[in-house]
């Protein structure tokens, strides 16, 4: 049995003292794929912020552990889990655009990434960076360097916020609804480059979605929120075809579903 | 950059048009008759034949828009008429005692911008803790006291108890500016450090701040290079529209502490009815502050890509 | 001693607002500054009691009704070197009546000789105050062949001269060819500070030697305290109200008469102007021969006042406090300015003093007075005159009595008045004109046309050290060479 | 998306707002306590205002006189009283002159468009370029002095502020949908403008009111100071304040006791319109939640 | 079968940036009575800018718009209010599209009233259309803000529905509502489909959700119609590249 990348035990949450997650449980594998589905409001995006430290004052983990390599997150420095963020864990937002200073060009943004984690060579930086654009499917890399976050499209801006996840080969990648702002053509895209990331770099993704189809497209294990629970976690297949759930049912019939006849 | 500058240059156009007509229509119904008014203070009456020649001499008897395009064309040239009281060249006088002025803001602006732009961001950063609260306490007093009533306390303090600085202006060099720059400062500091406090909160909560963070970006580097960078491109903004006010801000201190501006003598020439002397401070007042604004749009341009680029293509 | 003697003076009474920017005697009210700051002087001066004297002047003769002669010192030189002959005198005095709004009106000069020290001054009319007019500041005598340079300097004979002259700032320096003695002090500035609590504290804060023009409340903080001196002097500038016969509601005597009864001169002076200025009676202070009490007036009593308007038919019919006379209200436009500082303060008191009687008076404090003044929209002016810078009383009955007369803003009239103006202005014998001019005044008072409230006690305050620097009731003498700094 | 921001909106703000709301409640007593005395100030002093006693001028503060008196004896508690109703309602009717006016320009440009707007916008540039003070000076110099015309004048330079802020805020409550949805329903622009864009814009200008009336308190105070306020006797804070000036060593009661006034009132003001703004606004409560998260 | 709506080649440029957007390009379709037309394609290819020509909410460069055989293409004043009785649209966002100072009875009475039906019936109506959207009545008295974002969805649909139009159009319904949410308006859709007889407009990017409702499908693609046909036909047989690529990037569960 591989040892476990990142494991959530018993994690309690709450915002100003009003809990909003109870009891989670989770493990995840290096390479392993999770998908996080749930109503809105439940508690998916706030758990992917506990892990990265990025609660912020009014969250305070109340209960339970968070651990990385088998080392708890929760009582790291946070000089310490700095350095983690970036190398070891990184995040894709939903809107990449604006997770990016508007007023810097993209290339700076990626030096100053490489620089706050000791890796000063421009050359090699532009270098990986380039070759990361190409998997990405985006030709004109220098170009984008050159390009501030508003003057690109969204599907660019997504796929520029995965490149500087992985300019640091982390081991954990989480992605808060990467693609929900998206076309779905676009959207889809994405969603491929994804994957090849993990088949490439043996990356493990946590991915937070609405969208059921794309879990079970990708994801090798699923987790269902409600109210702030973990309603059901598990192999995606199993829980999608045989779901325990009230509310696991209602999601998985609510999909639309396509007749090709 | 060029194209921009130029089409902010003819925007500008009616902008003054519209300055200079307003104030000379303004000043056209205030004074009533110049030349009543110019003979006022020459006690010897004159008779009424002299009085119609020098109005036929100034284009007074023409219609109003005529006039108004004469005097225009005149101040072009930077003749603005000649003052009742002293007779000399408004224009003249006006040029001379701007610098006074300009040196007395400038000081001001240092002032401020080195006051309010750290403790705007002090109590930003330390939102809601002791310092915080009391950075805004004090520009709440700040901003509650009239100027006029903030320089006397100030004389009181630093001139008559401690004597360490003098009362009046223009008498011993950089000693003399201190007191009145202070007044201003005082004034002006209270609504910037507020106004920069809420900008730097404003990008403090911008998503890219968060999204720095999860890339293990240090605090200070988020700080410095984004987030103060940003920040800036509201401040400078806010900074040219205080100017404004702190323009019209001067009369009332230069004339309490005696400082030669041109403060001082619009508040001289309102209290003798100096009509053209009133108008050519306040166009003059009102294109400088155009001018700033427009140096301001300039540089905000300049500085703010997405400005640039977008208004480029 | 090798240390610069330096005297800082901080006055309200320079600048362009009270139109004596510059040092040009020719030009408007500049001589009151060319003469005070010690820069030029006239051929006559006045005395602590208001009587000529001879300055440049050894002596005069009245030649004729039309014709004077004046002989000059022969040991005057002007600072830049050049002597003060007949010649200078005339040329300045030509120039004088040439260029300047007043002086000839005044003097009506037809011809003027020069002959070696002595000038010979023919007039158009007769002028019997034609001495008296050479006192004023604007003949002050300078040298022409200097001319007046760009910033309003000039040549004059005074223990000082002007180095640098602007707006708000002169700056003086000892005359060491002064023909009068030697001036004690080596420079002296000269700073216009037009608001009176900046004054008080640049006194206060020792930035400035002297003050001129300290606000009232001020005065207080240095009358007991032997750091200070101050000197204070009586001068001829009173404070008055013209009461405006085109008035409706004025022309009636008894609302005249009412009013004069209700100004309360005591208080105004006593707590309003805090014992700086005294209660007057007419237009002329008490140091003069034909002022003071030589005239009488109705005595402050509010309530014969009451009675006085009851009979005449204003009584208080709707309560309001307020007497009405065939529906209409006695109300009162009290029209003043507040460049005087005492202005408002008369205005207020009088607001109050006359609302006993049940007078209202509405008061328009403005800056734009001459507006209303033209519009005749008032019935009550009240300003601040000085009503004998010449000595002479003819110069105040001339502007402010006779008809059309310049300042005459209650249109008064009276044949009397008239007569005996005309008489005036042919009498060269001072007793009978000091008798005329009692006569003059005593008739305006009985008409109650003018109700005058005070005339004002100048202040010079100084630091201790200061001397030589007193104030003088005709307000034209200041920097002198006695001034001295210890 | 949108759904969660509101929800969360209700969440967070709770606890803000109770301490928001206290204070409100706290400053809304204080200011309605101000606006009673400037309103029954006639009923109120205990003194006539304007009852001169030369007899009893400059008296410092003592049990008859709790504010001592000024130069003509009159008591100047009363007078401070009396000029709350002067000074206050001045600044009312100033800045409710300014804010209907003002927003109403603002509304039509915003709403209408086209070459009126540019018109007018353009008008409101010129009067903007005018530094503030400087050409309320001038208007008052012109108009001559007198409360009225110093009203008047900084009538004139206000406005824009306001059209402006009406306009900005009517360009964007105009894209919202439920303008759209409005006028499905067959509403007229009338009827569009009045129940629907001015209840949605009224918050906002509102507190920019509220915040205003403590600078004109002050914009009014120094157009006293240079002697184009209020004329005398009239009780007002400015005038009085910049006519007692020269007594601030000697009896400085006369400039300290309505010079407090102001300070007091216009920090109350101004505390009062920054809380209702922190109320009103779900935005600023909103940021203030996660403002917390951040640093 | 009678058409409600009949569009003949429209036209709509935008100034964006310095730059024209042609939004719609000679667009042309017709609705029939009872009929449920999708409009599918991509983010900015011009579905909205259609909805709202059609409603008037924009003006029609060129080309013209029938409505009931009325050409309603300059509709203005009396006459839009009349449109208005016959068209009614659903929007994206269903918390801002109520005024957020109005309770939902006032914002569903609002068209009714205007219609000159009169306050107090207008009152029994609203709770009446609330239930059929399946809103208790009560909700009539509740504030944009206090209820989820379904519900408002629904409360916009009865507001929409109150005036009894001809066509509805719902311009992307469900996409700001989970997923959950979003079948259970769909289902609402569904219902009121048999039971009122309106004809739809359903804007959406989501082509299987499109498949669900609609009779028949519209694709877009850069302003311009690309395909046109009945919704399993196009499905199952995509002529156009673009329509395939939209199918083919949608994610289906694997069974
Ligand atoms: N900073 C915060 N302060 C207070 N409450 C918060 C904060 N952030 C989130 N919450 C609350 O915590 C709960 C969970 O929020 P979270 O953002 O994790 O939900 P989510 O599952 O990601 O929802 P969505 O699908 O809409 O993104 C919600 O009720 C939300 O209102
Ligand atoms: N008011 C406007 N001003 C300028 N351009 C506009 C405006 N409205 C729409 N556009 C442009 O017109 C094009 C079509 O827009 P439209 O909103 O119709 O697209 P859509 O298909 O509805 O997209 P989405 O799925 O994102 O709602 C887009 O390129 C858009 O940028
Ligand atoms: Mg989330
Ligand atoms: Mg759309």
């Amino acid at each position: 049995m591989q040892q476990s990348l990142l494991e959530m035990r018993h994690v309690e949450i709450s915002y100003g003292g009003e809990p909003v997650v109870h009891d989670v449980n989770l493990v995840l594998k290096p390479g392993e794929i999770l998908g996080v589905v749930g109503e809105s409001g439940s508690g998916k995006s706030t758990l992917i912020k506990a892990a990265m430290g990025l609660l912020g004052n009014q969250g305070r983990i109340t209960g339970g552990d968070i651990l990385y390599k088998g080392n708890s997150l929760l009582h790291m420095k946070p000089e310490a889990l700095r350095k983690m963020r970036g190398p070891e864990i990184a995040m894709v937002f939903q809107n990449c655009a604006s997770s990016l200073c508007p007023i810097r060009r993209i290339g700076d943004q990626l030096f100053e990434l490489m620089e706050q984690h000791n890796q000063r060579n421009r050359e090699k930086v532009i270098d990986r960076a380039l070759d990361l654009f190409e998997k990405m499917n985006l030709s004109d890399g220098r170009n984008i360097l050159e390009s501030y976050p508003f003057e690109l499209s969204g599907g660019m801006n997504q796929r520029v916020g995965i490149v500087m996840a992985m300019m640091l080969k982390p081991a954990l990648l989480f992605a808060d609804e990467p693609t929900s702002a998206l076309d779905v053509i676009v959207q889809a895209q994405v969603v491929k480059e994804l994957m090849k990331l993990r088949d490439e770099f043996g990356t493990a993704i946590v991915i937070v979605t609405h969208n059921i189809g794309l879990v079970s497209y990708m994801a090798d294990k699923a987790a269902v929120m409600y109210q702030g629970r973990l309603l059901e976690y598990g192999a995606t297949k199993e829980i999608i075809s045989n779901p325990q759930e009230a509310y696991t049912q209602r999601l998985i019939q609510a999909v639309p579903k396509i007749r090709r006849g | 950059m060029k194209k921009y500058i130029g089409r902010r240059l003819l925007q500008l156009i009616p902008i003054i048009l519209g300055i200079t007509f307003l104030s000379f229509a303004l000043m056209q119904t205030a004074a009533g008759d110049a030349v009543d008014a110019l003979y006022d203070n020459t006690s010897g009456g004159v008779s009424e034949q002299i009085k119609v020649e020098k109005r036929a001499e100034l284009g007074l008897d023409k219609p109003f828009l005529v006039q108004y395009f004469n005097w225009l064309m005149d101040a072009v040239r930077g003749d603005m008429g000649v003052s009742y009281i002293s007779k000399k060249q408004v224009f003249e006088t006006f040029i001379s005692k701007l610098p006074a002025t300009i040196y007395l803001t400038l000081a001001a602006i240092l002032v401020t911008v080195l006051v309010s732009i750290p403790l705007g961001i002090l109590a930003a950063v330390k939102r809601n803790q002791f310092i915080d609260y009391f950075i805004r306490m004090m520009s709440f007093i700040g901003n509650s006291m009239p100027s006029f009533f903030i320089s006397l306390l100030l004389i009181y303090v630093f001139a008559l108890k401690l004597n360490i600085l003098p009362v009046i202006g223009n008498s011993e060099g950089w000693k003399s500016i201190i007191l009145p720059t202070l007044t201003l400062a005082i004034a002006m500091s209270s609504k910037y450090t507020r106004q920069v406090r809420a900008a730097v909160l404003e990008e403090l909560n911008k998503d890219y701040v968060m999204g720095a963070r999860a890339r293990g970006i240090r605090e200070s580097v988020i700080f410095y290079a984004s987030v103060l960078k940003t920040a800036m491109l509201t401040i400078i903004t806010l900074l040219a529209l205080s100017i404004g006010s702190l323009l019209g801000g001067t009369a009332i201190i230069e004339s309490i502490f005696m400082w030669d501006g041109v403060g001082k003598l619009a508040v001289d020439s309102i209290t003798m009815r100096d009509y053209p002397m009133i108008q050519a401070y306040v166009i003059w007042m009102a294109l400088i502050y155009v001018a700033v604004n427009l140096t301001t749009d300039i540089l905000y341009h300049y500085l703010d890509p997405r400005i640039r680029i977008l208004q480029e293509e | 001693d090798t240390t610069e003697k330096v005297f800082n003076y901080g006055t309200m009474a320079y600048g362009v607002a009270m139109g004596n920017a510059g040092l040009n005697p020719h030009e408007g009210y500049s001589g009151w500054s060319t003469v005070r700051y010690g820069v030029g002087e006239t051929l006559f001066k006045f005395n602590a009691s208001m009587e000529l004297e001879p300055w440049l002047a050894k002596d005069y003769q009245q030649v004729n009704e039309y014709t004077v002669k004046i002989n000059l010192r022969d040991d005057v030189f002007f600072s830049n070197g050049n002597k003060m002959t007949g010649e200078a005198v005339k040329v300045c005095l030509e120039n004088l009546v040439t260029v300047h709004d007043r002086a000839p009106k005044d003097l009506q000069i037809k011809s003027i000789a020069a002959e070696g020290q002595s000038v010979t001054i023919v007039s158009e009319n007769k002028v019997p105050g034609l001495v008296n007019y050479l006192a004023d500041p604007y003949g002050a005598i300078i040298d022409m062949e200097a001319g007046v340079s760009e910033d309003k300097n000039v040549v004059g004979t005074g223990p000082y001269v002007a180095v640098k002259v602007s707006d708000t700032e002169i700056h003086l320096e000892a005359n060491n060819k002064y023909w009068n003695g030697v001036p004690k002090v080596d420079k002296v500035n000269i700073k216009s500070i037009s608001d009176g609590d900046t004054l008080t504290m640049a006194l206060q804060s020792g930035e400035i030697d002297a003050a001129q023009g300290l606000p009232y409340a001020s005065l207080k903080l240095f009358q007991n305290d032997d750091r200070y001196t101050i000197s204070s002097t009586e001068t001829s500038r009173v404070y008055q109200a013209a009461l405006n016969y085109h008035s409706k509601m004025i022309q009636d005597s008894a609302v005249r008469k009412a009013m004069a009864m209700c100004t309360d001169k005591e208080g105004f002076t006593a707590v309003l102007l805090q014992g700086n200025g005294s209660p007057a009676v007419g237009p002329f202070p008490d140091n003069f021969k034909f002022g003071g009490n030589a005239v009488k007036e109705v005595p402050y009593d509010i309530e014969g006042a009451k009675e006085v308007l009851e009979s005449a038919g204003w009584v208080d019919t709707d309560g309001d406090g307020i007497r009405e006379k065939n529906g209409q209200k006695l109300s009162i436009d009290w029209l003043t300015y507040t460049s005087r500082q005492e202005l408002p303060l008369l205005a207020e008191s009088v607001q109050a003093s006359y609302k006993k009687a049940g007078i209202e008076v509405k008061v328009n404090a403005t800056d734009s007075y001459k507006d209303f003044l033209k519009a005749g929209k008032y019935d009550v002016f009240a300003n601040a005159f000085v009503a004998a810078p010449t000595g002479d009383p003819q110069y105040y009955f001339t502007t402010h009595l006779v008809d059309g007369s310049d300042y005459n803003r209650g249109y008064y009239h009276n044949d009397k008045v008239e007569k005996w103006v005309e008489e005036l202005r042919n009498e060269f014998d001072l007793n009978k004109r000091s008798n005329l001019a009692v006569k003059i005044v005593q008739q305006v008072l009985d008409d109650n046309a003018y109700i005058y409230a005070s005339h004002l006690k100048m202040s010079f305050v100084m630091k201790k050290g200061i001397t030589g620097f007193t104030a003088h009731p005709s307000d034209y003498y200041e920097i002198t060479a006695d001034l001295d700094k210890n | 998306m949108n759904t969660a921001v509101g929800q969360s909106v209700k969440m967070r703000s709770g606890h803000h707002q109770d301490y928001t709301l206290i204070k409100f409640y706290v400053l809304l007593t204080l200011v309605g306590g101000l606006l009673l005395i400037a309103a029954f100030a006639h009923r109120l002093v205990p003194f006539d205002p304007y009852a001169q006693d030369l007899s009893k001028a400059l008296q410092p503060p003592s049990s008859a006189h709790w504010l001592g008196t000024d130069r003509y004896g009159r008591d100047m508690l009363s007078r401070v009283m009396m000029g709350a109703q002067s000074t206050i309602f001045t600044s009312l009717l100033l800045v409710g002159i300014i804010s209907i006016i003002g927003t109403w320009i603002g509304v039509v440009c915003g709403y209408i468009g086209g070459k009126i707007d540019t018109f007018i916008m353009r008008v409101s540039d010129v009067f903007l370029a005018f530094p503030g003070m400087v050409f309320a000076i001038a208007v008052a110099g012109v108009l001559g002095g007198g409360i009225m015309n110093a009203v008047i004048a900084l009538a004139c330079i206000s406005w824009p502020k306001y059209a402006r802020l009406a306009r900005g805020q009517v360009l964007s409550v105009k894209t919202m949908p439920y303008i759209a949805a409005a006028k499905m329903s067959g509403s007229g622009t009338l009827k569009v403008i009045f129940k629907h864009i001015i209840p949605n814009i009224i918050g906002t200008i509102l507190v920019t009111a509220t915040l205003d009336i403590g600078t004109m308190i002050m914009e009014l105070a120094g157009l006293s100071f240079l002697g184009l306020g209020a004329m005398p006797p009239t009780a007002e804070w400015g005038s009085m304040m910049s006519n007692g000036r020269s007594m601030l060593q000697t009896s400085p009661w006369v400039i300290l006791a309505p010079g407090c006034a102001i300070f007091i009132s216009v920090m109350l003001f101004n505390l009062f319109g920054d809380t209702v703004r922190d109320l009103l606004d779900p935005r600023i409560i909103q940021r203030r939640g996660k403002g917390n998260e951040t640093i | 079968m009678e058409s409600v709506l009949e569009v003949k080649k429209i036209n709509k440029s935008y100034m964006g940036r310095n730059r024209k957007v042609h939004a719609v390009k000679n667009v042309s379709f017709e609705i029939y009575e009872g009929e449920c037309v999708g409009l599918v394609g991509e983010s900015g290819c011009g579905k909205s800018t259609i909805a709202k020509m059609i409603s008037r909410l924009e003006s029609v460069d060129s080309g013209e718009i029938f409505l009931n055989g009325k050409d309603i293409a300059d509709a203005s004043g009396k006459t839009l209010r009349e449109v208005y009785k016959s068209i009614q649209m659903v929007f994206q966002n269903p918390v801002e599209s109520f005024n957020p100072r109005l309770k939902f009875g006032e914002s569903i009475m609002e068209g009714m009233i205007n219609h000159g039906v009169s306050r107090g019936e207008a009152k029994v109506k609203a709770g009446e259309y609330l239930k059929i959207c399946g809103l208790p009545k009560e909700f009539a008295g509740r504030y944009p803000h206090q209820v989820s974002g379904g519900e408002c969805q629904r409360a916009s649909i009865a507001r929409a529905i109150a005036v009894e139009p001809r066509l509805l159009i719902c311009d992307e319904v469900t996409s700001a509502l989970d997923v959950t949410v979003q079948a259970q308006i769909v289902k609402l859709m569904k219902e009121l489909k048999e039971e009122m007889k309106m004809a739809y407009l359903f804007i959406s990017h989501d082509i299987a959700l499109v498949q669900e409702v609609c009779d028949r499908v519209l694709v877009m693609y850069n302003g311009q119609v690309i395909e046109d046909g009945s919704t399993d036909e196009i499905i199952q047989n995509p002529q156009n590249e673009y329509t395939k690529r939209l199918i083919d990037s949608i994610f289906e569960i694997a069974w």
